[in-house]
């Protein structure tokens, strides 16, 4: 049925169109006039005109039909429906199919429309999230007070889910599972940045355009390799690593250390804030590192008295968007990172994070109103005002960045 | 020339500045060797372990069918021969091959060379294209895919103690045995490429989270591609400069750098819980991965759009030209190669998105490939995180191969992204 | 559009003999880009059927006044004009009037040749498509093969009309956007520095092209060249920053200025 | 020679082409992670046999039940695997929510098994544990003065052992760690009902808490500490394998089953002097053992065959006999007389649905 | 590089008279971008302390020429300069010759003033600091106090030195450039287009400043003002697309080109 209604549609706004042109190019060309009686629209506009109007109202009336007599369940009566609004369209075209009729600008209107509720849905997008784990995490604050959940020092989610199970009064602070995401980020950070800055300005100031083709989709190799490979990676190859190393040190850690899942996670960042970077120290304009070099400065100095302060801004920003990368990174720790929750300090034990426990809450046990399933929904809330502050501030420093270089 | 005051002293100046320059282009130098190195290791590794998961080795051996002892119907339907088991008819040919095995222990052993569950169902797929094989009563040889470990002891055969010990003594004299007639062939790993996710490491394939990734990924296109592309021209073009669009375009920068995860959890909300859509659909995963591809489309989009030089639209402006006309006749052509390439960029991404299909039920396990949109599936990057989590050498193996497979998408998708590029560029 | 002329006070600069009415008339035109004003309240009337040409130091709002009359500051996105513009006496920034019908009677080219990404064909077939102008593919062909012809390029292009054409050398390139710009009829040409990326030879054969189409069309161009707009002009107008100094017969202004800054402009002493 | 023809092809993917008509079959199982294992095993079987799909999800035994019980609907669960009885409030439950037709299947035993890596330093010298030093070693609060067995009323004070030895001399001076699964785990309730509160009985005060008020006294003997000696791991029973093998001195709590499959990396401890083994746990020896189930959402006549077909497969000779690849992979098969009954329950499926 | 000048053969164009050696000799040079030549073999002697200019039109080779003289060109990527250049008779582009070094004989001023985003003061005192010029911090101080006094700014700002560069007027900007060039000492003065920028009053003030610097200064400067380059150079050279194709006395340049392509251009023929 939805074929046949599919096929009998596209029929009729065809036929719609070739109706309209028809008409329009009799009515405009066939007497042969001059030029100054030319028409305001060329017949497509027309013919785009009458096609598009039938298809809306013949959408228009499906929906409607569907809607009040979903129980009828004929085709025959939407199809006559259709057909005879076609012919109405046809008949509204057979009036309006004039020179000074203003097809295009009504056709171009209706273009623009659509093209403005595009844009639409990347807003309904954000309210989307927002609302979301507002709506959730508001069901979660419900039986767990915010400021418990703010300050709690102990994060183990496991509650009794049956009235008869003697289990765990399962404790929510949220404490421990920020302050391990703090200090993967940080560590992370820590190896990121620098080399990430070095790479930036090797590229941009040191390497000849031939180098730079090749180090360029190096970088690029590095940066497009999905996070669950370097989980896998961490997992595999660099926390066992970390861990034998450690030991021949005469330490004895757990492979889930921060330590090796911030390398891992360093890495991943490593082109991320180079390529922005590079970005933000090539908007440095040229007169500025061409003034340096003409008063007989060095590369290096150049970098480090010109172009390191006039980008400072943009790098800066650079590395907020990383630190809001780290964050929110989720497959890297989820594998090579540890599950439970754990108050500390100290880069070689093991602690959980944001995202790990997101998924942990969300990917077992899937009771929609246990406060452990809500808890995901708080954790996400959390991790979205997070990385909206860290990038905020990030663009808006860019922006302010640009607007001072190029005018 | 105007001599420094002290030229000695000059002299060190200058070969301090000297020496800082050295020091500081070595530690750029350096980061970029660190990068590349690191980058060089983590292809290494990756394919010295997947390499050895693209040949697998079978076992030919000689199968006895007897009608009698498998049916109790006198003409087994096709369905009857699919529900059968054949693993007695397994162990049986083993034995049969190695006829001097009598204790129950080392039948086990024997037993284990090959994979019971893959040997059975190769017994089932031959029986039910040749049924005639029942009413002959005949033997045939059928190579056999054999077990995990024997695979793992067989190509490694050389170097590795540990894979050495998974094998007992008597284990290690029949393999031997079994090369030595020629019996245990290694042939290209087919089933890796088709088969759906499996318990058994050397059955389990990627067939059907590959499928599971195409389908999303052609989701997502579909959806994200005409929205961005629309939402793209909008703002570039016709929003007016105010504080609303302002917003809009802070949002969208925002959007792009808002955690995968977060979409996850957006997806699991609107789609599962208000949409009821199922879990684990083909479908879901499409939508989330195009919500969350659509800022960044947008942004590239614009910036190709931005690209073009004003200088056509102008002259077709001063034609007569409408905005419009001017924009789809000149400007959006022009911009096209860009926004093409800006796209499949962006799916290439899309395909190795992983956190948020983690929220949407694509980790559970799934026996066959999907066969619509909103059948239950996997996807390969979700595939790659659950074999992850085992530690076996088989398995890491699997793995590795799986990431091998990802990436190798990932650079096709580039490749015509380029070639696209300069392609229609050079026009 | 077809009014009767409003009464206007007379312009300072009025060059119409009394018999030929202007084809375009400005009164106190003003532009801005945002809050900048670079044109401060133009008033001279154009002459129809003859080369006007403008001339003035950089950045001092030559391109921006030659916009006006196209309305093509109106895409820019914080430009805005105020004055009355007329042109054959209709107010041509009323509400009434619709620019892309306006572009269509005013043509323009611009300083670096553009010619679409198309055939030859399709670049002059262009305009005319857009506004309807052939009902048969036949006429098609003529306004093209008429529209090359007066811009004096048929007889090196009709043997490739199907070749790109941003396959042309630069001079030819030049041409095609001006038959581009014919094509559609227009009444006015203006032309924005239309010889500054052209070779000494290919500049010579657009000027002597300028010179054949002012018998049709009323054309308004941008020179930085004082030479140039010596040898192609009839009336030249002397802009800086943003006003219109002197306007008047091109020899008087070349020879003999009355203003203290063009001869300074003219004798090259600023600029 | 005659008889022997050698076939041709390698052998293609291992599901063969769809031929019937009938169209395939998704069921969706979710439920508990001891299951997890043996349901894929049984569920890739039950593919190539049939041609139908699986869906499965570890959720617990726990969120399984609930999960099962939520409606009668398309997206809900067909199966929950349960390695104990549904509970009566989750029956009340599947009630209130329209679940009214499902059945139930025993489909074997699982021991539940305490185990620690197989290298020396991993197993600290540890070898066997009691259930009243388990008891000490993981409650919540334990009765003050435990050695003295005076006093007929528990006074409780919060755990204060830090290491085995602090329990016991004889026991190694390592740091008491023992991962175990959350409370939606069905091996969780079965390690609390048994070890806890066995261990629990075995001292004299909280003994007579028992008769005096069993509730106060499930409570007590049920409540795991919660101060890192006690570490409940994810539903992945994987990742609590990586665990104890990269922490020295740490224990696990399993399904029989993952020690089969990880013979080579993780050992067992003897519970009250007894190793777990087929032979133990299928005679009822070892003392930590539990019944398997899956419930089955007879609802939906369309899916009655796929359903059946599939638990008919755990409970087919090749699975679960002598040598069935489940019983390799440490499941426990039922007797003959549980065999007997629940086929017949099996095949009772949708035959009432006719005949009603 | 305190060495015997080389023998070398005499330029087309010698006007240093006998007395005073060349600060500059340039033989056969030429310049490529790439594979492209952009400069064909200049061979010219530039007099000390004395102004000359640089004047062509756009896009011949000016700016490349001028980047010459300070190795400039070595920072373009694929930039490449051959031949020989000698400067007070060593060659500036053998091995031994750091360019740091050479830059800090050879100042240079842009077409946009550039000061750094630093105050007015770090900017001047960024050269003698980076060369280590000031033992002390009074001497910095003084190098400052010199070198804007010298540049005619001191005035202007001296109450304001910790102000951001960034604020002066474009003018002021420019003359602070020059202090910033002066503050390392150099030997020559290479300007490229420093006037382009300006507006006319702040250009009168430059030409000035140019004029008294000449005196201890050997400064080149490019312009495409002709009317400038006559008013404040000793001598001109003529380039045609990447040739020198007259090089005299400014005077006989202006009223007496030998070449019939200078004659073009400074009548406005070309360019
Ligand atoms: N799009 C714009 N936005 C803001 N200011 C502009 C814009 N276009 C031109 N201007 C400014 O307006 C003034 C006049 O510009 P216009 O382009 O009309 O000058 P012009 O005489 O054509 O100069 P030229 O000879 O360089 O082409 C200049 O100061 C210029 O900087
Ligand atoms: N970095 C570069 N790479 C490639 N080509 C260049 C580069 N810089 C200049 N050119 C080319 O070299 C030639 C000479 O350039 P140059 O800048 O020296 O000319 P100019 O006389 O200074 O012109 P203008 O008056 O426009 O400043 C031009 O054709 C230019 O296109
Ligand atoms: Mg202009
Ligand atoms: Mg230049």
């Amino acid at each position: 049925m939805p074929m046949l209604l599919g096929g009998v549609y596209l029929f009729l706004i065809v036929m719609a169109f070739v109706f309209a042109r028809t008409l329009a190019i009799m009515r405009f060309y066939v007497p042969g006039l001059g030029a100054e009686t030319r028409p305001h629209s060329v017949p497509n506009f027309h013919a785009y005109f009458a096609a598009w109007t039938a298809g809306f109202f013949m959408l228009l009336m499906l929906a409607l039909y569907r809607l009040f007599f979903a129980a009828v369940g004929s085709v025959t009566i939407p199809l006559i429906l259709m057909a005879l609004i076609t012919a109405l369209t046809c008949l509204m075209s057979f009036k309006l199919t004039q020179r000074e009729f203003k097809a295009r600008d009504y056709v171009e209107g209706f273009v623009q429309f659509a093209l403005f509720l595009c844009s639409g849905v990347v807003i309904l997008i954000t309210f989307g999230i927002i609302l979301s784990l507002l709506f959730e995490s508001l069901r979660f604050f419900e039986k767990i007070p915010l400021t418990d959940f703010l300050t709690g020092l102990e994060w183990s989610p496991q509650i009794p889910i049956r009235e008869d199970q003697i289990g765990e009064a399962g404790s929510f602070g949220v404490v421990p599972v920020l302050l391990g995401t703090g200090l993967i980020t940080v560590f992370a950070m820590l190896i990121a940045v620098p080399i990430g800055l070095f790479i930036a300005i090797y590229l941009s100031e040191y390497a000849g355009r031939r180098r730079r083709r090749v180090i360029k989709p190096v970088i690029e190799i590095l940066a497009g390799i999905p996070s669950v490979v370097y989980g896998f990676f961490a997992l595999l190859t660099i926390g066992p690593m970390v861990q034998t190393g450690m030991a021949a040190l005469g330490f004895d850690i757990t492979a889930q250390s921060v330590v090796a899942v911030s390398i891992v996670m360093g890495v991943m960042i490593i082109p991320y804030i180079s390529s922005l970077s590079d970005d933000v120290m090539s908007g440095v304009p040229q007169i500025l590192r061409d003034g340096s070099y003409a008063l007989g400065a060095t590369p290096s100095e150049t970098v480090k008295k010109i172009i390191l302060p006039a980008a400072f801004p943009g790098l800066m920003a650079a590395s907020l968007l990383g630190v809001s990368r780290a964050l929110g990174e989720t497959m890297i720790v989820a594998l090579a990172a540890s599950k439970a929750a754990n108050l500390t300090f100290n880069p070689f034990e093991a602690v959980t994070t944001v995202t790990v426990q997101i998924v942990t809450l969300l990917t077992g046990d899937q009771e929609l109103d246990s406060a452990k399933t809500l808890a995901a929904y708080a954790l996400g809330l959390i991790l979205f005002i997070l990385t909206l502050l860290l990038n905020i501030i990030a663009i808006s420093i860019v922006r302010g960045y640009n607007a001072k270089f190029h005018r | 020339m105007t001599e420094p005051k002290d030229s000695h002293k000059a002299r060190a100046i200058l070969r301090s500045r000297k020496r800082g320059e050295w020091m500081f282009r070595l530690m750029g130098l350096g980061s970029v060797i660190l990068a590349s190195t690191i980058l060089g290791w983590l292809l290494l590794s990756l394919i010295s372990s997947g390499h050895n998961v693209f040949y697998q080795h079978s076992l030919d051996l000689k199968i006895t069918l007897d009608r009698q002892s498998l049916f109790s119907q006198e003409v087994p339907s096709q369905q009857d021969i699919r529900a059968a088991d054949y693993r007695a008819v397994i162990k049986t040919a083993l034995e049969a091959r190695f006829p001097r095995v009598q204790e129950t222990d080392t039948k086990k052993e024997l037993y284990a060379l090959v994979s019971l569950p893959g040997a059975s169902n190769a017994v089932r797929q031959y029986l039910s294209e040749n049924m005639q094989t029942l009413s002959e009563s005949r033997s045939i040889i059928l190579p056999i895919p054999v077990s995990g470990p024997v695979d793992q002891y067989l190509k490694h055969d050389e170097g590795g103690v540990r894979v050495r010990q998974t094998m007992s003594a008597q284990q290690r004299i029949w393999i031997n045995a079994l090369i030595e007639k020629g019996d245990l062939k290694a042939h290209f790993n087919m089933r890796f490429f088709f088969a759906p996710d499996s318990p058994n490491a050397e059955l389990a394939g990627i067939g059907s989270a590959f499928l599971g990734s195409l389908m999303a990924i052609l989701i997502a296109y579909l959806v994200a591609a005409p929205i961005g592309l629309g939402a793209a021209i909008y703002l570039e073009e016709f929003a007016p400069k105010n504080r609303f669009t302002d917003i809009v375009e802070i949002n969208i920068n925002n959007l792009a750098a808002v955690p995968p995860i977060l979409f996850g959890l957006l997806g699991l909300f609107l789609f599962l819980e208000l949409g009821g859509l199922p879990r684990a659909a083909p479908l879901v995963a499409g939508l989330v991965l195009a919500l969350m591809a659509l800022p960044t489309l947008i942004i590239t989009t614009r910036a190709a759009l931005r690209q073009v030089s004003q200088h056509r639209v102008d002259s077709a402006l001063s034609l007569g030209a409408s905005h419009m006309q001017a924009l789809f006749h000149h400007k959006i052509p022009e911009a096209g190669p860009g926004i093409l390439t800006g796209t499949i960029l962006s799916m290439a991404q899309m395909l190795g998105e992983a956190a948020p299909l983690l929220l949407i039920g694509m980790v559970a396990y799934v026996s066959a490939p999907p066969s619509s949109l909103t059948d239950a599936a996997s996807a390969l990057p979700i595939q790659i995180f659950l074999w992850a989590e085992n530690a076996d050498h088989a398995w890491v193996e699997r793995t590795a191969a799986a990431i091998l497979v990802l990436l190798v998408m990932m650079t096709l998708l580039n490749l015509i992204a380029f070639i696209i590029r300069s392609r229609l560029e050079r026009k | 559009m077809i009014d009767q002329p409003a009464p206007l006070a007379t312009s300072p600069f009025n060059t119409s003999s009394p018999a030929r009415l202007p084809k375009f008339r400005c009164r106190n035109v003003q532009a801005y880009y945002g809050k900048t004003r670079v044109l401060h309240g133009i008033d001279v009337d154009i002459p129809d059927q003859s080369v006007t040409a403008l001339i003035g130091p950089s950045g001092c709002g030559k391109s921006t006044f030659l916009r006006v009359f196209n309305r093509m500051n109106d895409t820019i996105p914080n430009a805005r004009v105020t004055g009355h513009v007329e042109m054959d006496g209709i107010d041509i920034y009323s509400d009434q009037i619709d620019p892309t019908v306006l572009r269509a009677r005013v043509g323009m080219v611009f300083q670096k040749p553009n010619p679409f990404p198309k055939s030859i064909y399709d670049n002059v077939a262009y305009g005319p498509r857009i506004h309807g102008l052939a009902d048969y593919a036949g006429e098609l062909d003529d306004i093209v093969e008429h529209s090359l012809r007066r811009a004096a390029l048929w007889d090196e292009v009709k043997d490739r009309l199907g070749e790109p054409g941003t396959s042309l050398s630069n001079g030819q390139q030049q041409r095609l956007v001006i038959a581009r710009a014919i094509a559609i009829r227009p009444e006015v040409i203006l032309m924005d520095e239309p010889a500054s990326s052209l070779d000494p030879i290919a500049t010579a054969r657009l000027e002597q092209l300028i010179d054949e189409l002012k018998q049709n069309y009323c054309i308004l161009i941008v020179t930085h060249s004082m030479a140039q707009a010596a040898r192609v002009s009839e009336h030249t107008g002397f802009f800086y920053q943003g006003a219109l100094v002197e306007y008047g017969e091109t020899n008087q202004i070349f020879t003999n200025p009355v203003d203290q800054r063009t001869q300074d402009y003219i004798t090259g002493r600023t600029g | 020679q005659k008889d022997v023809a050698i076939a041709p092809s390698e052998p293609r993917a291992n599901h063969i082409a769809e031929r019937s008509a009938t169209p395939q079959i998704t069921l969706r199982i979710v439920g508990s992670s001891t299951l997890y294992p043996l349901t894929k095993a049984v569920a890739q079987e039950f593919t190539f046999k049939t041609g139908h799909k699986i869906i499965l999800e570890a959720t617990g035994s726990g969120g399984g039940h609930k999960l099962f019980c939520a409606g009668p609907g398309r997206l809900t669960p067909d199966i929950v695997n349960s390695s104990r009885p549904q509970k009566p409030s989750e029956r009340s439950q599947c009630q209130a929510n329209g679940v009214t037709e499902s059945v139930e299947v025993k489909i074997g035993y699982d021991g539940v098994v305490l185990a620690h890596g197989v290298n020396p330093e991993q197993k600290m010298g540890l070898t066997g544990l009691d259930f009243k030093q388990l008891y000490l070693a993981l409650a919540k609060d334990i009765p003050t003065d435990v050695s003295k067995n005076g006093g007929a009323i528990c006074a409780f004070q919060p755990n204060p052992y830090r290491t085995w030895s602090d329990i016991d001399p004889s026991l190694p001076r390592s740091r008491i760690e023992v991962y175990g699964p959350p409370p939606t785990s069905g091996t969780r309730d079965t390690f609390t009902e048994i070890v806890m509160q066995e261990g629990a009985r075995r001292i004299p005060c909280l003994a007579a808490l028992e008769v005096a008020n069993p509730i106060a006294f499930r409570q007590r003997a049920q409540s795991l500490r919660q101060d890192n000696h006690w570490i409940n791991s994810g539903e992945n029973d994987t990742s609590v394998v990586q665990m104890i093998r990269q922490s020295n001195g740490a224990i696990g709590v399993f399904g029989y089953s993952m020690l089969i499959e990880n013979s080579d990396k993780i050992e067992a401890l003897r519970i009250n002097g007894i190793i777990p083994n087929f032979q133990n746990i299928s005679s009822g020896v070892y003392p930590i053992s539990r019944p398997l189930f899956l419930y089955l959402k007879t609802d939906k006549p369309r899916t009655h065959r796929a359903i059946k077909a599939f638990a008919r497969e755990f409970l087919s000779p090749a699975a679960s006999g002598p040598d069935g690849y489940l019983t390799e992979m440490g499941l426990i098969p039922l007797g003959q007389a549980d065999l007997a009954q629940y086929l017949l329950a099996i095949d009772r499926i949708g035959s009432d649905a006719r005949a009603s």
